[in-house]
């Protein structure tokens, strides 16, 4: 657990929007060592889906800026050229999207998707690929690994597809996968079938895990580290332990809360008021979370605050958290 | 597959059947008959036209005309042609390979000319590329087919001379021989090229925002995302999935382009079935013009089911059981 | 009393509903220099063309001069004359009115039609729909062109009004087509059975919910439309069943270069009315395109 | 024997030889020396592709009989008078009584295939024309004439009791003698029987030896034949007037509007125009422009009553344009010198009777109607249509709002033109003449329309075209049905019977009746004959000996290997 | 008192097949269900996706039609009305959709979304019209001033909470609600629940609640239904079915439900594992050799479970 697979300093990744660009990602910095999985939480719009794209450079380079270090194994994936970042997406890092119905290529059989991997990173044989690709279908617990090898998405279900999207992404034996919301379309029963498939195969090949999720119950479940996302920045960073037992930022305290758990039935659920801000129209001279906590006092924010360590490896960021309370209660 | 075929030829049956009650109403309500032109002529008697009439069975009434017509062409039977004076079939047949010869390179032209552009324009959007396509297809569209057609016969067929100005295959070389099949390449050229420039337009304007639409898609992502170079994604994905619903409209094109033909046939004086159409309605010549509608009717209905299979074929997700 | 008017204020501003879609548009337009520039001489070429067109005597235009055949643009003819010794600048403008009316007629007609079908198949689904997409499934195996070539035959009075009639039989398929898929698609979505649950008649979910959220496809494609309409009756009036030559038309100006020496030699006839359409076309289908961008979120511009 | 003209179809255009005052030559120029066997391409100016019935007996479109005449051909020829000489493939020789023909064919005339053309040929062709299952139109009022044709084509006997043959002699005798039997009366064209014979009547016209191995005894033969497009032809070494000048011919359809165009760049030696591309022709260097004047005539008809079909008589009952002055101040209010000069190009000029000028028996006396103006206003003044309301339209006799419905059909280019142009004129003299429908009808209704006498119609616009036989009764007698404009009038009967009476052998006597009837018609107005015209070729200048009115292809030769460009 | 009673619903779409498209064989989504909801209760349905769900749901509502059975609403059998028969019932019975963005028109102006009902129903005056919007408005929390925008302007719970003033307006006996916060964020989930919670009180309301998020549904409801593959396999008050669920399959989707403990981690993998199991050993006891659930059987006064 020495050297980080992943190491991000200071992301900065900014969309164009009517000539002008706004920063979605806002010098974010975690990293990612062998063998861990690191979770990223926040409400929708915090960018998490822009850090995962941020990381493969997947974004519409005309419209997108990226700035900061991306460093994967001491190279800065920022100043990459196209043609060495392809040599790094599928093969060295992995991704698994959200919606596994869209992301595959209805048009051809679910074999050919995943061989392509190996056809651009590897030299094997059109026969070994094949034999490559069955063996992945069957890590990745699919029933029927040869005939659905010709098999074409729509055929699937859901749980099936995204088993699909997951084995592409370990297709090269990557030393990093990224899963972006692996879990959100999915049944209960099925998405801690996938959860767990997730663990297993990352026991076998010890590669880092970056699972960007919303359901905090998720996270609990499968992580080792948890990084909270609010409005682009990082607000807290911390392992599940510290995180779920002593929770800090007012933003991760009430998400928390607002879990309607299932323990105590029928009491009120605490409520975030407001909502993320938009990147266009954000104050970001100031505590990104203020406004959705305002009975507490604008003196107790600090200003364009920054991340505080409170204890080791766990990060919090602006004083807020010290003068934070549920209102009501 | 061969029951969802059965089927659609079973659904084709009415479809046909009021077709052909339309056709033939209208048919009949064209002003005068075939032999109208003959009955101009004083030195022949009334009693003598009357007897033609009656030989021709133009003097029934209109349903026992038509039960005799539909019963001749469930049988394949499209009546004699009163100018031609031979059967329908026959007179259709010498035709009908002309036209579907000039549609098919038409077709083969328009394909050739869209999918480069379209590729290019879609891949490429907003470049100067893109601009100067879009600009040709804006031109393409806004040009009246004829003018453009007549402009080219004048300008390569008769100015420079380099292709035939009419007629189908030159009378001087044998049947059957390479010659002949050049000739006839040679006279098809020039009018399908002058369709082609002007027809592709709605294909490249489609197969551009194919591109474009599939370009963002997540699929599209999720190949970057394996590492597989810009141009292999657009060779492996992109253009495949882009060219389906082209693929799927060939049916329809084929029959478009058959139906087509009348303008640039009468433009280059091919011998092709809408120019004999077009003669037909002139010379009052019903059954040759029904017969054409008739079968041009079912063609495009052919063409549709067999864009439907195309689609079946090429698309996984439709699939016909 | 002053609240009432306040309430007879807010009660305008409530009746005027929909997010006005016409506004929408204007946005997009000026957007787009091009568009707005066509928008802008479209405006005034057919103001001055319509003007132009009530001031003018038709009957002088129509009558023909026998001694005054095929005379090259001078002062008293400034595009010359026809076969026919009649003014082509004349013509021109009433063939213009004519063709852009008839492309007007035909559109509106064929949208009216293409919706009601649309929206009722698209909305009710089953039987209707399977009724309805089966007569549109057979008007479109007709191979159109010579129907329409048939149909002109055959009308004892071929006019304007007949003219538009027989192309609206064969062109309001595509729009229905279009409009039931879109239609569909709109029904599917929740804010539909959301209405039906709170007892709203069929035919206001039709009118007021699903028409008003399909108003842009529609507006995007009636413009298409309008310019692809334009040049229609061009080329059956070339192949010699177009609207008789006391209406003039685009179509009939264009025309008269099949024969050669005109084409050749005396383009002042055809050449300007060519002009014409195409410029027409283009600038009504630049505007279609800008709306297109604007109804097609990924495209817009800006 | 007239047909209508103008139409999408042409009847039957006879070789005539009278020869009128010509704007232009009809035979080419060129004097330089021919080369042997050469190839000529001849352009056959359609917009309908020909139909390929390749039978002087079977055809019915002009397309046909153009291709016809380079392969097959009439036994008799007819001199300057249109009658019948000697000068042809065979002799004839008329009995005393003037009832019985005697043709004998000259020893070398052969078919195609070396059998020599016999007597029984022609008599086949009239087995064949007579008989019921017979599908062509060619049995008419003069086949009927023939003894013995009505009981065969009854199908009571099997022979045709008028027709003997004797091998290289036939003799085909008439019920009644009549002067039309030496212009064009009797049957002339044979079939070869051997080679037909095995054709069932009722199928010749779809048979293959009739559409794609057809054989005549022409200058020239068919070698192939590509259905609508075009024909080869190779020369008849065999042919009875010797070996023809060319080698070989390639007829070509071509689009009317392409025409001027293709004999521009050399791609045809000859082809026939229309008066709106002579503009373009006259400039062109490479060619020459042949014409001559066409039996055709255009009319304005005035419908004066309706044929009734059951006695088949003609009743004049129609008064609505039976005032003569009327009739008159129409016909003066049309300036059609100026119609053919300037929409015609002075290819058509003013027709002053409804003989064509052709003709011999054209009265050339007669005025015609010319144009003026005020004498047009003046003859409606005079009858009592004066504009009692001011409108500036006249009213008719009784005060009463009048408007006369005209139709015309969409022939050529200037149709549509035309019919504004009389309608213009019509109204300048204060008559509201609107057009039937408001458009012009197509060629079938307008027909129709004229025919079955459509109440809609008050005077109409068409054209005869006459043949060479100068009896006009078939479109006037009022037992006639073709008597479009309805006119029945006792003189014109009896002149008309005289004109056809024995007594008209005499070609003098038969001038003298005919002028007089001309005359009648003129007086009468029935119809206002407009226009007369030239029929026009464009030919090549390496084309020799190319006459367009007469032609003979055997003569036809061409001076260079390409054509001048 | 029982305000609802759903007696052996059975809704099978059509599938077609052959040369004439006869219908070949049905799917059987919503295949004989029986439950009654009482006045002022809410009822939970839950299973995995396609277990239908809705389709009971809509059924109700007659947007779908039933194939057979009977739905009696206050004594009145439902199942003998048409479409438009049903509107009467329609002011008692509403719904709250699954997705506030696409429930709500957005053409269409707050006033207008929440004013609809009214204008069916009632007619007001503009004035009325206008204070009663703005009345429910208030009740769900949202500024009056917002009747004059659009939908587009209001974030996804603000949405929810407006699709549902529109239901409210009518003064509905019975809402359903079909997954209401699936499509929402944690945060925002909370507040449109509380907020049901707080409705139902002040209007003494009947939910029929769907969901898959067990967590919510155990938060929401007094009683539930577990449904697979279109039957109830087990019904019982909440305590009952999660602290004592008798079903295989309701074990297994208990089971499902993430741990928020980190601590406990390794002990829920072990009884997830043993429940799969012991779900593959029992299956056939469980369901009968088409896969169909047996029919439920009382194992208590509200318990029961679909046992052979
Ligand atoms: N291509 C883009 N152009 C402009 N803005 C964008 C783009 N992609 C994302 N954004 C904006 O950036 C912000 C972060 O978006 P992102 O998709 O990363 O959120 P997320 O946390 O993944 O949300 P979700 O949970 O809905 O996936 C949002 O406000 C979004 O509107
Ligand atoms: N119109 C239809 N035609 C055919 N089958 C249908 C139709 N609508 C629904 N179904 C089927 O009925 C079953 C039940 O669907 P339903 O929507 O009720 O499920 P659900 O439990 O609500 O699922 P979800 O949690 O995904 O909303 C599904 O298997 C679905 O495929
Ligand atoms: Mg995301
Ligand atoms: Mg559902
Ligand atoms: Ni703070």
């Amino acid at each position: 657990m020495e050297k980080p697979i992943l190491q991000i300093e200071n992301l900065t990744t900014s969309f164009k929007i009517k000539e002008k660009y706004y920063p979605a990602v806002d010098h974010v910095s975690f990293s990612v060592f062998e063998n861990e999985i690191v979770a990223v939480v926040g409400e929708s719009g915090c960018g998490k889906s822009a850090l995962a794209l941020s990381i493969m450079r997947l974004h519409n380079h005309q419209r997108t800026k990226i700035e900061g270090e991306i460093k994967y194994k001491e190279r800065d994936l920022v100043d990459f050229s196209e043609r060495q970042m392809n040599q790094v997406r599928g093969k060295e890092i992995g991704i698994i999207f959200q919606e596994p119905l869209t992301a595959l290529n209805p048009l051809m059989t679910v074999g050919d998707q995943i061989e392509e991997n190996l056809t651009f990173h590897t030299k094997l044989s059109k026969e070994k690929r094949r034999l490559r690709t069955i063996e992945l279908l069957t890590q990745v617990g699919i029933p029927y690994p040869t005939r659905t090898y010709d098999q074409f998405p729509h055929e699937l279900s859901g749980g099936m597809r995204q088993r699909v999207m997951i084995s592409i992404a370990i297709a090269c034996n990557p030393s990093l996968v990224i899963a972006d919301e692996p879990t959100t379309a999915l049944d209960v029963t099925i998405q801690v079938q996938i959860l767990e498939l997730l663990k297993s195969i990352q026991k076998d090949t010890k590669m880092g895990i970056i699972l960007i999720t919303h359901d905090l119950s998720v996270v609990a479940e499968v992580a080792d580290r948890i990084i909270v996302m609010y409005a682009g920045q990082v607000v807290e960073i911390g392992t599940v332990k510290q995180i779920f037992a002593n929770p800090l930022h007012p933003y991760t305290r009430s998400l928390l809360k607002s879990i309607p758990s299932q323990v105590t039935n029928k009491k009120r659920l605490h409520v975030i008021d407001g909502m993320v801000p938009s990147i266009v129209n954000m104050n970001r001279e100031r505590c990104r979370f203020s406004p959705r906590i305002p009975w507490i006092s604008r003196n107790a924010h600090e200003e364009s605050p920054d991340l505080h360590e409170v204890a080791p490896e766990h990060l919090v960021r602006c004083t807020c958290y010290k003068h934070f309370y549920f209102k009501g209660s | 597959m061969w029951k969802f075929i059965l089927r659609r030829f079973l659904v084709m049956i009415p479809q046909l059947f009021l077709l052909s009650v339309i056709v033939f109403a209208l048919a009949k309500q064209m002003p005068g008959d075939a032999l109208t032109g003959v009955s101009m002529d004083p030195r022949i008697s009334p009693e003598r036209l009357y007897e033609l009439r009656e030989k021709a069975g133009l003097n029934d009434p209109w349903y026992e005309q038509y039960r005799r017509w539909i019963s001749g062409i469930a049988q394949g039977d499209f009546g004699k042609s009163y100018t031609h004076k031979i059967p329908v079939s026959e007179v259709i047949a010498e035709r009908i390979w002309n036209t579907v010869f000039l549609a098919l390179i038409t077709l083969i032209l328009t394909y050739l000319l869209a999918i480069p552009m379209g590729i290019a324009s879609g891949r490429f959007n907003d470049t100067w590329i893109d601009k100067v396509v879009t600009g040709y297809n804006y031109l393409g569209f806004a040009t009246p087919i004829f003018i453009f057609a007549l402009i080219m016969l004048f300008v390569f067929g008769f100015s420079l001379g380099w292709f035939p100005t009419g007629g189908s295959v030159d009378s001087k070389v044998d049947a059957g021989t390479f010659a002949y099949y050049l000739s006839k390449l040679h006279h098809v050229i020039l009018p399908a090229l002058s369709t082609a420039l002007i027809a592709t337009v709605g294909t490249v304007q489609y197969l551009r925002n194919e591109i474009i639409d599939n370009k963002y898609k997540d699929y599209a992502r999720t190949a970057r995302s394996k590492g597989i170079p810009e141009t292999q994604i657009y060779t492996r994905h992109i253009f495949r999935n882009s060219l389906l619903p082209i693929a799927a409209f060939l049916g329809y094109e084929i029959t478009g382009l058959v139906g087509g033909t009348v303008i640039i046939e009468t433009i280059f004086s091919y011998p092709g079935v809408g120019q004999l159409f077009v003669s037909s309605i002139g010379l009052r010549d019903f059954s040759v013009v029904t017969a054409i509608v008739m079968m041009l009717g079912f063609a495009t209905l052919l063409g549709t089911l067999l864009s439907d299979i195309i689609l079946s074929v090429v698309d996984p997700r439709i699939r016909i059981e | 009393m002053l609240e009432m008017k306040a309430d007879a204020v807010k009660n305008v501003q409530l009746a005027d509903r929909s997010p006005s879609g016409i506004k929408i548009i204007w946005q997009e337009i000026k957007k787009d220099r091009l568009a707005l520039g066509s928008f802008y001489f479209l405006l005034i070429f057919l103001a001055s063309v319509y003007i132009a067109s009530f001031m003018i005597d038709q009957k002088a235009i129509a009558r023909v001069d026998i001694f005054s055949i095929y005379l090259m643009p001078s002062d008293a003819h400034l595009l010359g004359t026809d076969y026919a010794g009649r003014d082509i600048l004349g013509q021109l403008i009433f063939g213009t009115s004519n063709s852009f009316t008839i492309s007007l007629c035909i559109t509106i007609l064929t949208a009216l039609m293409g919706l009601c079908a649309g929206l009722i198949a698209g909305y009710f689904g089953g039987i209707v729909d399977n009724v309805i997409m089966r007569v549109i499934d057979f008007i479109m195996s007709l191979p159109s062109t010579m129907m329409i070539i048939v149909f002109v035959t055959v009308v004892p009075k071929f006019t304007v009004t007949n003219f538009i009639f027989i192309m609206s039989i064969f062109l309001w398929t595509g729009k229905a087509r279009l409009i039931r898929s879109k239609t569909l698609a709109e029904r599917e979505l929740e804010y539909v059975q959301a209405s039906q649950t709170l007892g709203t008649p069929h035919w206001k979910i039709i009118l007021y919910h699903i028409l008003p959220n399909i108003s842009s496809v529609i507006i995007v494609n009636f413009t298409l439309n309008l310019a692809g309409n334009i040049g229609l009756e061009t080329a059956l009036t070339f192949l010699g069943f177009g609207l008789p030559e006391s209406t003039p038309s685009l179509g009939t100006l264009i025309s008269y270069a099949r024969n050669p020496d005109v084409l050749e030699n005396k383009w002042w006839i055809w050449l300007p009315a060519a002009a014409i359409i195409l410029v027409l076309m283009l600038s009504i289908n630049f505007i279609g395109h800008a709306l297109k961008r604007s109804a097609d979120a990924r495209q817009r511009r800006g | 024997n007239h047909t209508i003209v103008d139409g999408k179809k042409h009847g039957i255009l006879n070789n005539t030889n009278a020869n009128t005052t010509n704007l232009f030559t009809t035979v080419t120029t060129n004097s330089k020396p021919a080369i042997k066997n050469g190839h000529l391409n001849y352009g056959l100016s359609s917009d309908t592709p020909f139909t390929g019935i390749l039978s002087h007996l079977l055809y019915t479109g002009n397309p046909d009989s153009l291709i016809l005449q380079f392969f097959d051909e009439s036994l008799l020829q007819s001199d300057e008078n249109y009658t019948f000489n000697n000068e042809g493939a065979a002799t004839y020789e008329m009995s005393d009584d003037n009832k019985t023909i005697t043709l004998t064919i000259k020893d070398h005339v052969k078919w195609h295939d070396g059998a020599p053309v016999t007597g029984s040929d022609l008599e086949y062709a009239f087995l064949v024309i007579g008989n019921p299952d017979y599908t062509g139109v060619r049995y008419d009022k003069q086949m009927q004439m023939v003894k013995g044709m009505e009981e065969y084509h009854k199908g009571k006997v099997d022979y045709i009791s008028g027709i003997k043959v004797d091998g290289k002699k036939i003799s085909i005798t008439f019920k009644e003698a009549n002067p039309s039997i030496l212009t064009g009366g009797v049957w002339t064209y044979p079939m070869h029987k051997e080679y037909l014979k095995d054709v069932a009547i009722g199928d010749l016209e779809s048979s293959d030896k009739i559409r794609k191995t057809p054989i005549g005894f022409g200058p020239f033969q068919v070698k192939k034949i590509i259905p609508g497009e075009a024909v080869e032809f190779v020369s008849n070494d065999e042919y009875w007037q010797g070996k023809p000048q060319l080698g070989s011919i390639s007829l070509k359809v071509i689009n009317p509007d392409l025409a001027v165009k293709a004999i521009e760049t050399g791609e045809l030696d000859i082809v026939e125009i229309s008066a709106d591309q002579y503009d373009q022709a006259k400039n062109l260097q490479n060619i020459e422009t042949l014409g001559y004047v066409g039996f055709a005539y255009s009319y304005i008809g005035f419908k004066l009553g309706h044929f009734d079909p059951i006695s088949k008589t003609t009743k004049m009952d129609n008064p609505k344009m039976a005032n003569i002055n009327l009739r008159q101040a129409l016909a003066y209010a049309i300036d059609n010198k100026a119609v053919g000069e300037k929409i015609y190009k002075g290819l058509r000029f003013p027709a002053n009777t409804v003989i064509p000028a052709i003709s011999h028996y054209h009265n050339s006396k007669i005025k015609g109607y010319s144009f003026n103006q005020q004498k047009s206003k003046r003859l409606l003044d005079d009858a009592g249509y004066i504009d009692t309301d001011g409108d500036g339209i006249r009213e008719d006799l009784k005060g009463k709002k009048f408007t006369i419905y005209f139709a015309s059909m969409n022939g050529d280019a200037n149709s549509e033109l035309l019919a504004q142009y009389y309608i213009q004129q019509w109204g300048d003299i204060g008559l509201d003449v609107q057009l039937v429908d408001g458009r012009l009808q197509e060629f079938n209704s307008f027909y129709d329309m004229v025919a079955l006498d459509d109440p809609k119609i008050d005077i109409f616009q068409a054209a005869w075209q006459a043949g060479s036989d100068p009896d006009p009764s078939g479109i006037w007698d009022k037992n006639s049905d073709y008597n479009y404009t309805r006119w029945v009038n006792q003189t014109s009967q009896d002149l008309l019977a005289k004109g056809l009476s024995p007594k008209a052998f005499d070609k003098k006597y038969r001038k003298e009746v005919y002028d007089e009837w001309q005359q009648l018609v003129h007086d009468e107005v029935p119809m206002i004959p407009t226009l007369f015209r030239y029929n026009l070729a464009v030919a090549n200048l390496r084309i020799k000996d190319f006459d367009y009115k007469f032609t003979d292809w055997s003569k036809v030769a061409v001076t260079a290997e390409d054509a001048v460009r | 008192m029982v305000l609802l009673k759903i007696d052996d619903l059975k809704v099978h779409y059509p599938i077609r097949g052959g040369v004439f498209k006869t219908i070949s064989d049905y799917i059987r989504a919503v295949d004989g269900v029986s439950f009654e909801l009482k006045e002022g209760e809410t009822y939970g349905l839950v299973g995995e996706s396609g277990s239908g769900k809705s389709t009971i749901g809509k059924a109700i509502l007659k947007l779908i039609n039933m194939t057979s059975g009977r739905i009696v609403f206050n004594g009145q059998d439902l199942s003998k009305f048409s479409f438009g028969q049903m509107k009467p019932f329609r002011q008692d019975i509403q719904m709250i959709f699954q997705d506030p963005y696409s429930s709500l028109n957005p053409r269409k102006r707050v006033a207008d979304i929440i004013a609809e009902p009214l204008r069916n129903y009632q007619c007001l005056t503009v004035g009325e019209e206008k204070k009663c919007v703005q009345n429910y408005l208030d009740k769900v929390g949202l500024n009056p001033d917002s009747m004059y925008k659009y939908p587009h302007e209001f974030s996804g719970g603000q949405r929810q909470r407006i699709g549902i003033a529109r239901a409210l307006t009518l003064k509905p006996k019975l809402i359903i609600a079909d997954e209401p916060v699936s499509a929402l964020d944690v945060s925002v989930q909370a507040q449109v629940l509380n907020f049901l919670q707080d409705l139902q009180k002040e209007f003494k309301l009947t939910y029929l609640f769907i969901g898959h998020d067990l967590g919510v549904i155990r938060h929401m409801c007094d009683k539930i239904g577990v449904m697979y593959r279109g039957r109830l396999v087990e019904e019982g008050i909440s305590e009952e079915i999660y602290e004592n669920p008798q079903h295989i399959y309701t074990k297994r989707l208990i089971a499902a439900i993430p741990e928020l403990n980190p601590e406990r981690r390794a002990q829920k993998t072990e009884l997830r594992k043993k429940i799969a199991k012991e779900y593959e050993q029992l299956y056939p006891e469980y369901f009968d050799e088409h896969g169909r659930a047996y029919d439920l059987k009382s194992i208590s006064n509200t318990h029961r479970v679909a046992m052979p």
